[in-house]
């Protein structure tokens, strides 16, 4: 199963790359592919998250071809 | 009816409104109000002088984002036709950053919808704005202000 | 900052915006926000189609109550500039009736004064409408519609 | 004294003119001079009246040079 993850803005630049292709045996929350593509424990407060496009919270399951996104809150407009 | 444009250069949001009308609403005489909103860029933000913003998207999303806050409005009020342009890329103060335009045949559901689009742009819509002030250093805009401050 | 205009000729609202932000903020970076509104003469009103419209005033009197208004949509908000555009005489389906612009630091001043001005403007300002029917007829407007409609 | 009358709109369609110039001995309040000048008892319901370019009541007192209007609701906008 592959995972595409983005990350985009501040989180980018900290985590010092735009996404990261993960590949996984069977579905994951939303949690745990931070946790793995990541590396990191901690989730950010106010950190956001989109699967395919849509928002969605920690414990969605992200499914094989799904592409996540996590970024901090959006400031456009 | 509704437009979507995301542009990575500058732009004339008076002449792309009228442009847009001209194409869009040929012939028809039936909206009576048009409510419009353009977002400049400032040159100052939080107190310190701005020398220039770079603004980043995630493409696919924008649009969905967009296209998704437009189906509420249209939902919510009798709206004829939308337009929204938003710049990506590197922006200088006094520059349009963005443009949201509402036709309908009464004004209350013109500045309504158009306020509407407005707010949830700035909550729903994957844009990240990063200054470099004129000193130099550079910061990511953290949040957006409120639209009732 | 503003501008009262009142135009016996059609006039090209984007047009006027444009060059009037041109002319009197040029070089001015410090607004964020601007707030405008199009009013359009519609081909119907209240159930039946119209042919055309004769917009009369008391020039005078109109000169004074939208610079009273002005004056107040200053004093509750932090705007920078207003512009405020009316036609007179007879106007056709499909063309612009009136333009309010009000230029803001931020977007909710601008919003809201630029709602204001024109809810007030409909209570205050005095102009008064007679359309032509299709059919031929001719009735004045009696009452003009409310903004929250 | 003079008080210079104007009437717009539908109002001076049904008057028949777009004006009157009172010539009175003494100042009048706004009811007065609309009684004097349109020879009218009835006030309509509704009606506007502004006095050098101010709404006003009907009650305020009109004086030498003034400009009083009386009008139908505005319909501007």
């Amino acid at each position: 199963m592959n995972i595409k993850v983005k990350y985009f803005a501040s989180l980018r630049e900290q985590i010092g790359r735009s996404g990261d292709y993960l590949q996984v045996s069977e579905p994951l929350t939303a949690m745990e592919v931070w946790k793995q593509a990541t590396g990191r424990e901690y989730f950010p407060d106010g950190l956001l998250i989109a699967l395919n496009h849509e928002y969605i919270s920690d414990d969605v399951l992200v499914n094989d071809g799904d592409e996540i996104a996590f970024f901090p809150p959006v400031t456009g407009g | 009816m509704r437009h979507i444009e995301i542009l990575e250069t500058v732009f004339d949001p008076c002449q792309i409104q009228k442009n847009y009308q001209q194409k869009s609403m040929q012939g028809k005489t039936g909206y009576g109000a048009t409510a419009s909103f353009i977002g400049t860029m400032r040159d100052f933000n939080e107190g310190d002088d701005v020398a220039v913003m770079e603004l980043e998207h995630y493409p696919e999303m924008t649009e969905k984002q967009l296209n998704t806050i437009i189906d509420i409005a249209e939902d919510k009020w009798p709206v004829q036709n939308t337009l929204i342009v938003h710049r990506v890329g590197e922006i200088l103060p006094g520059e349009p950053i963005m443009l949201v335009v509402v036709w309908s045949a009464h004004r209350a559901a013109a500045f309504d919808a158009c306020r509407y689009l407005m707010e949830e742009l700035k909550h729903r819509a994957p844009f990240w704005k990063k200054e470099t002030l004129v000193q130099g250093d550079q910061r990511w805009v953290e949040k957006n202000t409120d639209g009732h401050e």
